[in-house]
């Protein structure tokens, strides 16, 4: 994160001028520097929401003053970045337990301040996609997953793809709306992997 | 006996249609969502299925909406000598001159210059439960969101206050500096990515079209779906069986966003609650919603 | 204490409707609290439903029943005026009578 | 704000009791004392169970007997369920949801003028079959509709 704290501040000029379409365009960097310590003042640490929570980091700092829309030769930098923090299994094994991650991809649980600490998260997965067709409730914020292992096979490349995409999503997408999974500790090794399986295992409802 | 406009059904249900995002799972919470037995439709059909059947059950909710009972409770708290200083609230300056309730709600949040910021109604009612009845800010503060089972003062007083602005069309002023500074403020705040799960309000609420699991997300970049979302707060919500206010929901958003807490009352939150109502500006209030 | 209840009666041609809206926990006694207690069973049993003197809706109903309770009746043969009351009566021995006048 | 709520509904005489209504010579005792609440079939683990409860061993099914429920239900906590009853002299309507664990909701007695035709809102403790059920001429009839329950919301 350091480093990329270190390449932003070399290209100030280059960002400020860069401009995008996109609402969060409309801020000025004063307005977004304003509301930034408006937030450290009026918030409250509050179960295992820590303050710290409002302390950007060099990712969250290049998204929110580009308004998600980095440079491209940045948002590459950033990527490149990401993909480092992935942690792959040391069994090597990237499939865990399609049933597993069902019930993981279900549960909308996890680092809110009204979650206790030491009890898993949730995946969250249905509140953006949809997976298996059997659940009639998703949402629509991220694409379908629907038939995903159906369509892309499970070779282990395609494996290799989906679990580093869950543990961290800005590899692939520098500004993406999706959470970065495993480099947050959101989710566990063994979590990502049910997840892996319910995506690609072609015994999981989302494949028939 | 108050009768409720038969048009409250049509308000309801457009405005949980747009702006029932997020909610705590209900007390009860149902295992659920273990639908059909029966062979899996096609996605796109099982789609317009499932958001038609949505559409339907919102429709049949119908206009009968337990706020109604906050309503009463808010009433009686409004007009009742308390405090210290046993005084009602009737006197109370909601931006419109001392006294006057009537479509209140629908010009705040407001600059006020006895308090030198712009506060939102929750804030001014609690201004004046300080000023005028001599509360202490620790007594005011003490427990802002209730639950199903003890709704709080503020709920039944909020639920109240915004009742008597049903009719009014939303137009909070932006003369004043501090007006302009609270929606600046805001609007960059809608913006800032932080947290575990790098969210902002924009995450969720910053593209056309989108919901999550079956609950639409209004565009609040927009100001289209500011108004039809804007006035579905407060609202009486089937999942936790009680009345929000719009701080609440404001801070709720921030607790799905894996942040800490915003402070209630805080220039934070008046700020996102300033950017939504201006953006609301024209939409017609029609009282408390009832959503899912 | 239990809120008042909110009564409308309204007459369209020969029939007149009323909705009805209470206050009250509705309780099924298998609920547990966020800290695993179970939460004992509190909900309204019976009640019953008068037009101009006469009872016209005797209910019994349980748990099951949403919180803060909605239902709607018909009745025929009433008349703008007329007095409705509608009484309930919960597990624990609460009672609560409310009316309105038929407009 | 301390124990003002109290004071406020005492002090505004919010509530009418029973008691007060009937002191007052508003109603008379007879009119307002409902049938005594039926324990065994509320209290009955399953479908068949209440139904018996209620009498109705032997049901049934019915046109005329209407159920409108939504097919899917945004929230199990109020799902709206309405039953209108056209066959002649019914007089009541009971209304079950099945596999909730106790599944006899509600019961319904007509007199006096009042339509066979009631609305309420249940709570689905999961999707189900929500049942109706007529007492007409002393036979049972029923009508039937699965309400899907979904998951709302972010979930946490």
């Amino acid at each position: 994160m350091k480093k990329m704290f270190a390449l932003f501040a070399a290209f100030p000029l280059i960002l400020a001028s860069v401009a995008h379409a996109g609402p969060a365009d409309e801020v000025s960097p004063v307005a977004r520097a304003r509301a930034v310590e408006a937030m450290k003042r009026d918030f409250q640490a509050k179960g295992i929401a820590g303050e710290d929570r409002l302390v950007q980091d060099g990712l969250q700092a290049i998204c929110n003053r580009t308004g998600n829309h980095p440079p491209e030769y940045m948002a590459k930098q950033i990527e490149a970045d990401q993909l480092a923090t992935v942690k792959f299994p040391a069994d090597g094994k990237l499939m865990g337990d399609w049933k597993a991650g069902e019930s993981l991809a279900q549960s909308g649980r996890g680092m809110t301040w009204s979650d206790k600490a030491g009890i898993p998260n949730g995946g969250n997965c249905y509140n953006c996609h949809q997976i298996s067709p059997q659940e009639l409730s998703y949402g629509t914020i991220g694409p379908t997953l629907k038939s995903f292992g159906k369509l892309r096979g499970n070779s282990p490349e395609i494996q290799k793809y989906v679990y580093s995409k869950i543990s961290n999503a800005k590899a692939f997408n520098a500004c993406s709306d999706m959470p970065r999974f495993g480099q947050s500790g959101a989710l566990t090794e063994k979590q990502i992997k049910d997840l892996v399986a319910l995506l690609l295992d072609p015994a999981s409802p989302t494949n028939k | 006996m108050k009768q409720l406009p038969a048009t409250l059904a049509i308000f309801a249900l457009a405005f949980s249609s747009i702006a029932s995002a997020q909610a705590t799972k209900p007390a009860k919470a149902p295992k659920a969502a273990k639908p059909a037995a029966a062979a899996p439709a096609p996605a796109v059909a099982a789609k317009d299925e499932t958001t038609a059947g949505i559409e339907k059950y919102r429709e049949m909710l119908g206009d009968d909406n337990p706020a109604e009972l906050y309503e009463a409770r808010g009433e009686i708290l409004w007009k009742q000598a308390r405090g210290p200083k046993n005084v009602s609230l009737e006197q109370c300056d909601l931006g419109l001159g001392a006294g006057v309730i009537k479509g209140a709600y629908a010009q705040t949040p407001r600059y006020f210059a006895d308090a030198d910021r712009v506060m939102d109604i929750e804030s001014r009612i609690v201004h004046c439960m300080m000023t005028l009845q001599g509360f202490s800010e620790a007594d005011v503060r003490k427990r802002p969101f209730g639950s199903a089972d003890k709704p709080s003062e503020m709920e039944d007083l909020v639920t109240y206050v915004v009742t008597q602005a049903k009719g009014a069309k939303i137009a909070p002023p932006t003369a004043h500096p501090k007006e302009k500074e609270a929606f600046e403020l805001g609007q960059a705040m809608f913006h800032v990515r932080a947290g575990p799960y790098d969210f902002s309000c924009a995450t969720c609420h910053g593209t056309d079209d989108k919901r999550i699991r079956l609950q639409d997300l209004p565009n609040l970049t927009k100001a289209a779906d500011n108004r039809r979302a804007y006035p579905g707060w407060p609202a009486y919500r089937v999942s936790t069986s009680q009345v929000h206010t719009m701080q609440w929901r404001i801070n709720d958003c921030f607790r799905q966003q894996r942040m800490p807490e915003p402070k209630y009352l805080s220039e934070s939150v008046n700020a996102m609650i300033t950017y939504m109502a201006v953006m609301a500006t024209g939409a017609e209030y029609k009282g408390p919603a009832l959503k899912r | 204490m239990a809120d008042p209840m909110k009564i409308r009666a309204s007459i369209k041609g020969d029939v007149t409707e009323i909705r009805v809206l209470m206050g009250h926990p509705m309780e099924t006694g298998a609920r547990k609290d966020a800290a695993g207690n179970t939460v004992p069973a509190h909900h309204i049993q019976t009640m019953t439903v008068e037009v101009g003197g006469k009872k016209v809706v005797d209910g019994q109903i349980g748990g099951s029943v949403s919180r803060n309770p909605v239902f709607g009746f018909k009745v025929k043969g009433a008349k703008a005026g007329d007095k409705v009351v509608v009484t309930w009566v919960d597990n624990k021995g609460e009672k609560r009578s409310d009316e309105a006048v038929i407009a | 704000m301390n124990n003002t709520r109290r004071t406020v509904l005492k002090g505004a005489g919010a509530t009418a009791t029973l008691s007060a209504l009937i002191a007052a010579g508003a109603l008379k005792p007879t009119d307002v004392f409902a049938n005594e609440w039926n324990k065994a079939a509320f209290e009955a683990k399953d479908a068949a169970g209440a139904l018996k409860g209620i009498g109705a061993g032997t049901t049934a099914d019915s046109k005329d007997l209407l159920l409108t429920a939504p097919d899917i239900a945004e929230n199990g906590a109020v799902v709206p369920v309405g039953v209108i009853s056209n066959i002649p002299n019914t007089t009541s309507i009971s209304i079950l949801v099945e596999k909730n664990p106790s599944p006899l909701t509600s019961s319904f007695e007509f007199a006096n003028g009042a339509v066979a035709d009631v609305a309420v809102r249940l709570k689905l403790g999961q999707t189900s079959i929500v049942r109706a059920v007529a007492k007409a001429d002393g036979k049972f009839y029923t009508a039937q509709k699965e309400v899907k329950v979904t998951v709302g919301g972010c979930g946490g």
